[in-house]
């Protein structure tokens, strides 16, 4: 059953390539801020958790809640002391910071931890495989397309069950009027990124435990990312997922027939889909 | 002879029905006011008739051609000429150059003839002092005077004006009458869209109501203002 | 309780308030008056602290706040109805009353219930997007979420802008109820005589300047007239 | 008559006849420079001309590309291929590039104007990522090994022994030198037609697009055939300018060809840091990178992340670059392109 | 009298990746050039290091710059087809002698030609000189450890589109027919792009295939994440011998128990029984000395850049004025030395004619890697028909 196995195994990467996009479909959703760093903070977010586990001998899924708050802290700094000011009408500002950002990260991530690439040890969880009867799959693309959906869950129930998630919307619909109720912009703001980079400390976890990783490696992937959250359309986190599924599926299916279509074949269909629908699958109603 | 005509005109947003089932005709030559509450549907009607935005359903003619699939650009260029409501200057560019953008594009002068046509057109409507000034740096009275002004840069057939007389003191609106009279003695048709009505009745030889996207009354200026309907609706009471 | 003193608001280079002083008093209603453009709307949002001035031209029981931002003003319990309603187009109705109350935890009369309540059609309407309801029930949504936060002092602008005669007067007709709530009320109207009735004391604006001011009984037509356009009838 | 309109400004007479030395002094640089200022200028220069070209479709189009290493891969590579597969001379195979980008722009043009503001800026990402993938498929040119020029093209290259004659250099040194002239060809030619756009109607509709894209229909503007135009512009001008580059680097690969850093990023940079919008920006902004890469590439890692941080920090403190802080306090305007009216009533107004 | 003699310092020039993903090549840089230069005979050079970012373009640039600015009189480079190629070109195109290594020589030497397709094309160089090892060598060592094994001589390939993977994936001039020559067959599924993250289409082509053996020259994040795929899916050959992927032992450490028994070639290793002409250093020493200097484990490249000072001193003091370089270049090609990663001389010995003049081929042997109870692992040359000096230290194992 290669056809079907190729199609579940897609779909599985679909899930990793929405971990990777969840966070930054939260911060382009709720300032339109789009953050080329992106990338990098995962690969930083991998070193953080690669260290606690060889500093503290902790599991990295215990790891990655230690390191959590501290990404946490540091997405709320970053917004409110640098991102915030580069908001506006106009997107390159946020563009040129956070590609700066990115520069400067890659090679201070080179400067403290060299050019090796490194993995996060899961003890042998990598390759633990689960038979599904129809197809063989493994332990771990289970787990990540699993935490994928968790986060998804997470981030919408947040988004549409709390005081908090609320202000989120309130804020990136108005944020004048958002002041007139009580509610500080640029804290909402800062809570964004840091809950976003809540998010990038999974995809770090998953990243980190599943491949090799060095400083440089953050912005290949950052262009799936940006694929994902685009297809989903803005500020839709299940069009996220949806993304990303469609970018996995097309790269598993092109690469089934030639692996020289697999990446292309991931573009390819975000052209198409943009083609037929430029604000992506489930746009809002008011961009 | 007809300048303008809309044939069953519909526009929605969503599920806001903004233009309904609009149909009027304005004889070339003659000054059309439009009153109606806010958010009846005046700023889109203009829209409609510019191509800034696209009607749903049914037809616009201008000089007797169809023009509903026109874009913007293409309208301007036949000769409809207008201003917006809440001011739109190209901000990095002089006042003078505003004009000239107008001219050259709009009306598709050759460039030896635009400085002369914003000359004058810069003197009837006192920007001249402010040639060489970004539009950005103006006040809201000279931004609305810009939009009057760049829009008669475009030579225009048919002159759409919204609100400019807002805000404005007695004296300035006075003033902005005058001009408004003089461009209409020249021969242009205007439609008018103003809440300020007194300047609006020195003005226009007809007055078009509009409430939830709907004509409800088209005619003589004074049966119109005296009609129940437009003082419940519009002006609520009688001062 | 409130009171500007010489308040000046600028858009860039272009000042639209040249010392404007007005005072409210505790459980009083004040309409502000005035023609298009005159400053009624930067008037207010320079009290709610959407435009800043400096800290001593408003006074909040004497505490100066003018250069304070809004969501801080907010939190002194003042809070405004927008012009032009500005809903959160990603918030349900009763998503969007709930944000008004959610960050000041005043106690008060005024909660979703009683929201409800005074505007009974928003109940049935409450899980349908904000901007999905006519003029008038939108204008119904921006005044519960106003209510929400339990005001001390609510700054309404020109509420009954664009609505129907009949909602103006279902609206007008919540007035009462809401003072009985122990809040004061600043009513910025173009509809003069909806203004004069429900006002305890009217400021009319030209300008940028207060040029007419007293109570709604001593007031003459003409007199309105030469302070909206600066010209005797 | 007694008004008139004038362009011309003191400071823009005295930029135009330092302007005039300047050129006339660098087509006469290689009789007394050695080798390492002719690359040095040919680096400059061939930047310089990325910058322009990227901020006339940011600064003056309002297209955020992210996607410019399309149209210099897409340039070079159509070189190679004339020069390896056709046995066509580089020189002339430098137009082939050209006209190379400006057919990829054509099917990136239509699909990207689909998309708006950010979309636009990732859209274009994309395209160029696909362009890439595509072209390491093209296994005549080597796929994704690359390839280099061969010696014979590179050495009977046009000009070139008339240049050895001319100053009895080496060939390596005479291909330097008219590489360089070409570089300063079409910098000269990317500048000097850029200012005339802008001093022609162009300019104006081009900021009225900018400024106010509504507005600028509602007179008259065809806003969607001015995007064309200045993109078709720009991807023809990158595709020559990236063809140029790789006849001097006489190697090829599809990392290189494409690389996002080096052909969007730091153009980018450039134009920023310089000032956006203002065709001194660049200029400036390509010196100061330059200054900044001879004094600290050696510092390796440190120089990029020193790099990346005075991205930010000129982003956060002089959006509008170092040359729009320099002019805002000044009012001095190398390339006067305010067309100004000058006469009596006419108050002399800022600029 | 010799240049090395005559006081005025030589100029070497060095473009090696320090920042980057090939940073890894160049981490003995510091350590080999400082014991250089603290030789006798180092004390007559200069040399000059220009970091390429791993970018080609920038290794280009920054070659210019050593030529044109730094006037050097010898270019070295080592440390894949990505750095070596873009400076050997320039070289060649400057007229200044290059010597390069550590790239396999097919993906340089035909990497630079004009038409790679076209051999009837190819030219040979003037200044440009490589000594490694070649695709041949290659075969010969991934034949004999497989030959070690008892297999149904299937094997899977992973080949990248980029220069490594291009050369060894050829059909005609690759690894295949090298293969098919001892009875293997190669299953190729097709070059896929460096860094992609699902090699599902690969194992299930493979499973079709039957494969128990896997190579291929692949970088080492695609290694880890097609090895764990594999795993995941059910694919378990009994050796996997891949270039490039676990050439050094923090890549292997990645994988953890997955490391265990995967098989490489080994250029150079601390068990090599050669010495340095320049510091009296056997291998041994050299790998032990670099530990205790960076406290980092050694690794294979450390030899070659040690070596190609070596190189240079040798062929400089062969040569009367070290600013002339066609006499340098005819030095180079004239060379006939012992370095620390063998005897290196431009002989044509065991190339094709075109490659003979400017290319020189050193030993290559089979290795595993072998995990130790700490986590670290052991790289074990475990095949050495291909170069009998080399030791062995084990013998090959299937995979578990
Ligand atoms: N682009 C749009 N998308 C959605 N709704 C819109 C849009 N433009 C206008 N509307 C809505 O359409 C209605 C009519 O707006 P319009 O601007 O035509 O009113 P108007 O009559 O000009 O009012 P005013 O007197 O306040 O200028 C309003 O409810 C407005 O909110
Ligand atoms: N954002 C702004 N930028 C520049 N000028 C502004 C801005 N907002 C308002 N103005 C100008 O400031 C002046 C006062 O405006 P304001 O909105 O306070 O008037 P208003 O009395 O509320 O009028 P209306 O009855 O039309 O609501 C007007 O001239 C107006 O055009
Ligand atoms: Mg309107
Ligand atoms: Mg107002």
């Amino acid at each position: 059953m290669i056809g079907v196995d190729t199609i579940v195994q897609g779909v599985l990467l679909g899930g990793l390539y929405a971990l990777f996009a969840a966070g930054l479909s939260l911060v382009f959703g709720i300032m339109r801020l789009v953050n080329l760093a992106h990338g990098d903070l995962i690969v930083m977010g991998a070193y953080l958790i690669l260290i606690l586990v060889t500093l503290s001998g902790l599991n990295p899924f215990l790891a990655a809640l230690v390191a959590a708050p501290l990404m946490f802290g540091l997405g709320w700094g970053l917004q409110r002391l640098v991102l915030n000011r580069t908001l506006g009408k106009d997107i390159l500002p946020p563009l040129l910071v956070t590609f700066g950002l990115s520069i400067a990260l890659q090679n201070a991530l080179l400067e403290g931890f060299s050019a090796d690439s490194r993995k996060i040890s899961a003890g042998g969880l990598e390759t633990a495989s689960a038979d599904l009867g129809i197809v063989t799959v493994g332990v771990m693309p289970l787990l990540t397309f699993a935490s994928a959906i968790a986060v998804i869950v997470g981030l919408n129930a947040l988004f549409y069950r709390t005081a908090l998630g609320r202000a989120f919307r309130a804020v990136s619909d108005d944020p004048v009027t958002a002041s007139l109720m009580g509610i500080r912009p640029a804290h909402v703001f800062a809570m964004a990124t840091g809950v976003a980079m809540l998010v990038v400390t999974v995809a770090a976890l998953y990243f980190g435990m599943r491949a090799n990783f060095d400083p440089a490696i953050g912005p290949a992937r950052l262009i799936y990312a940006f694929e994902a959250v685009i297809i989903g359309g803005l500020g839709s986190l299940w069009g996220t997922l949806a993304g990303g599924i469609i970018i996995g599926v097309a790269q598993t299916v092109g690469a089934a027939v030639n692996p020289e279509w697999q990446i292309l074949a991931g573009h390819v269909a975000f052209l198409l889909v943009l083609l037929v629908r430029p604000r992506g699958l489930f746009p809002r109603a008011v961009d | 002879m007809t300048i303008l005509s809309l044939h069953n005109v519909s526009k929605r947003f969503g599920a806001l029905t903004v233009t309904d089932d609009v149909t009027f005709d304005v004889p070339r030559g003659q000054a059309l006011g439009i009153i109606g509450p806010n958010g009846a549907g005046k700023s889109t009607l203009f829209n409609l008739i510019t191509g800034n935005i696209r009607a749903d359903a049914g037809r616009i003619d201008f000089l007797g051609r169809d023009v509903t699939r026109d874009p913007a650009m293409k309208r301007v260029q036949a000769g409809v000429g207008r201003s917006f409501q809440i001011p739109q200057p190209f901000e990095k560019l002089t006042v003078f150059e505003n004009l000239a953008t107008a001219a050259s594009f709009g009306r598709r002068l050759p460039e030896r003839a635009v400085t002369a046509a914003c000359l004058d057109i810069l003197e009837q409507t006192e920007l001249m002092r402010r040639a060489n000034t970004p539009a950005g740096q103006l006040s809201l009275l000279e931004r609305k005077r810009l939009e009057l002004a760049r829009a008669m840069a475009t030579g225009p057939q048919l002159l759409l004006l919204d609100e400019i007389a807002g805000g404005l003191t007695e004296g300035e609106c006075q003033a902005l009458v005058a001009t408004i009279r003089a461009i209409h003695a020249q021969g242009t048709t205007i439609i008018w869209i103003e809440h300020v009505l007194h300047a609006l009745n020195a003005v226009v030889e007809r007055l078009l109501v509009l409430d939830f996207g709907r004509v409800i009354g088209i005619g003589e200026p004074a049966a119109i203002m005296a009609s129940k309907e437009v003082r419940e609706i519009y002006l609520g009471i009688e001062i | 309780m409130l009171e500007t003193r010489g308040l000046t608001a600028n858009y860039g280079d272009f000042r639209a308030l040249f010392g404007v002083d007005i005072t409210v008093q505790p459980g009083e209603t004040v309409a502000i008056i005035g023609a298009n453009g005159a400053g009624k709307t930067t008037l207010l949002r320079a009290i709610a602290g959407v435009l800043r001035s400096a800290p001593a031209q408003v006074l909040h029981h004497g505490a100066p706040i003018g250069a304070l931002p809004a969501d801080q003003v907010m939190q002194r319990g003042i809070s405004m109805v927008p012009e032009g309603r500005r809903l959160f187009p990603s918030l349900s109705v009763e998503e969007n009353l709930l944000i008004g109350g959610q960050t000041r935890r005043a106690k008060g009369p005024w909660s979703l219930a009683t929201v409800y309540d005074l505007f009974p059609i928003l109940r049935e309407r409450r899980h349908s997007p904000g901007t999905a309801l006519s003029g008038g029930q939108q204008q119904m949504v921006a005044i519960g979420r106003a209510l929400m936060a339990n005001p001390e002092l609510m700054l309404c602008d020109e509420i009954s802008l664009g609505l129907a005669p009949v909602v103006i007067r279902d609206i007008y007709a919540a007035l009462p109820q809401i003072k009985a709530g122990g809040a004061s009320l600043v009513i910025v109207e173009q509809d003069i005589a909806q203004a004069l009735r429900v006002a305890d004391r009217v400021y009319c604006l030209m300008e940028g300047r207060v040029t007419l001011t007293g109570r709604p009984a001593d007031i003459t037509r003409d007199a309105i007239h030469a302070a909206y356009f600066g010209a005797p009838a | 008559m007694r008004y008139r309109v004038q362009t011309r400004t003191r400071a823009g007479h005295i930029a135009g006849f330092v302007a005039l030395g300047l050129i006339a002094l660098a087509i006469v640089l290689p009789v007394f420079a050695g080798r390492g200022l002719i690359q040095d200028m040919f680096f400059i220069l061939t930047m310089l001309v990325l910058a322009q070209f990227w901020n006339l479709l940011a600064g003056y189009g309002g297209l955020v590309s992210v996607g410019q290493q399309a149209f210099v891969g897409m340039g070079a590579y159509a070189m190679f291929g004339a020069v390896i597969l056709w046995g066509v001379d580089p020189i002339p195979a430098i137009l082939a590039g050209g006209v190379a980008a400006l057919l990829l722009a054509v099917p990136t043009a239509y699909f990207a104007f689909r998309l708006q503001g950010a979309y636009f800026a990732i859209g274009t990402w994309v395209i160029a990522e696909v362009t890439r993938l595509m072209v390491a498929q093209w296994k005549a040119l080597g796929g994704g090994t690359g390839t280099s020029l061969p010696r014979e093209a590179t050495g009977d290259m046009w000009g070139v022994s008339a240049v050895q004659a001319l100053f009895g250099l080496r060939e390596a040194a005479a291909r330097d030198v008219l590489a360089y002239w070409l570089a300063l060809a079409l910098a000269v030619a990317t500048i000097g037609g850029i200012y005339w756009l802008l001093r022609n109607r162009l300019g104006l509709a081009l900021s009225a697009v900018r400024d106010n894209t509504e507005a600028a229909k509602s007179v008259g503007v065809d806003a969607g055939r001015m995007k064309w135009f200045v993109f078709l512009i720009a991807a023809f001008g990158t595709g020559l300018c990236g063809a140029l580059i790789f006849v001097q680097t006489a190697r090829i690969s599809p990392d290189a060809a494409f690389n996002v850093s080096q052909w969007t990023a730091y153009v980018i940079f450039i134009v920023v840091i310089g000032g956006i919008g203002t065709i001194e920006g660049p200029i400036l902004g390509v010196l100061i990178f330059f200054a900044l890469q001879s004094a600290f590439a050696d510092y390796g890692s440190w120089y990029l992340f020193a790099l990346g941080i005075i991205g930010i920090v000129v982003m956060l403190v002089a959006p509008r670059g170092l040359w729009g802080l320099f002019s805002d306090r000044t009012g001095i305007h190398l390339f006067p392109v305010q067309r100004r009216l000058v006469g009596r009533d006419i108050s002399e107004g800022e600029t | 009298a010799p240049a090395l003699a005559q006081g005025a310092k030589i100029r070497l020039g060095y473009v090696s990746p320090q920042s980057g993903p090939l940073a890894g090549f160049a981490e003995s840089d510091a350590y080999n050039i400082k014991a250089f230069l603290a030789s006798e005979a180092g004390a007559n050079f200069e040399v000059i290091v220009k970091d390429s970012q791993s970018n080609p373009n920038r290794a280009a640039e920054v070659a210019k710059e050593l030529i044109i600015d730094d006037e050097i009189n010898l270019m070295l480079v080592a440390s894949t087809p990505e750095n070596t190629n873009p400076v050997a070109t320039t070289c060649e195109a400057e007229g200044m002698p290059v010597i390069s290594t550590a790239a396999p020589w097919q993906p340089w030497f035909i990497g630079q030609q004009g038409n790679p397709g076209d051999p009837a094309s190819w030219k040979p160089f003037d200044f440009a000189f490589h000594y490694f090892w070649g695709l041949e060598d290659v075969i010969a060592v991934f034949l004999n450890m497989w030959n070690q094994l008892d297999t149904n001589k299937s094997i899977g390939g992973l080949f990248p589109n980029d220069a490594d993977g291009n050369a060894w994936g050829d059909p005609n001039v690759g690894v295949g027919p090298g293969f098919a020559a001892a009875g293997y067959t190669l299953n190729d599924p097709g070059r896929y792009q460096n860094l992609t993250d699902d090699f599902t289409a690969q194992i299930n082509a493979f499973k079709a295939a039957n494969a128990q053996i896997v190579t291929g020259v692949v970088i080492p994040p695609d290694f880890t994440t097609f090895w764990n795929q594999a795993k995941q899916q059910g694919f378990a050959p009994k050796a996997a011998t891949v270039a490039k992927a676990i050439l050094f032992p923090q890549s292997v450490e990645a994988l953890g128990e997955a490391g265990h028994n995967l098989s490489s070639e080994v250029w150079w290793s601390n068990t090599h029984p050669f010495a340095s002409s320049l510091t009296g250093q056997s291998a041994a020493d050299l790998a032990a000395g670099f530990t205790a200097e960076t406290g980092r484990p050694w690794t294979q490249p450390i030899g070659f850049i040690h070596s190609l000072f070596q190189m240079a001193t040798n062929v400089m003091g062969r040569v009367d004025d070290a600013a002339d370089p066609e006499a340098v270049a005819a030095a180079i090609a004239a060379t006939d030395m012992d370095t620390i990663v063998g005897k290196v001389a431009f002989n044509g010995a065991g190339l094709p004619p075109f490659a003979a003049a400017n290319v020189c081929k050193t030993p290559l042997v089979g290795g595993q890697w072998r995990r130790k109870a700490d986590g670290t692992f052991d790289l074990v040359v475990v095949d050495n028909q291909t170069a009998p000096m080399i030791p062995t230290g084990g013998v090959m194992e299937a995979l578990a």
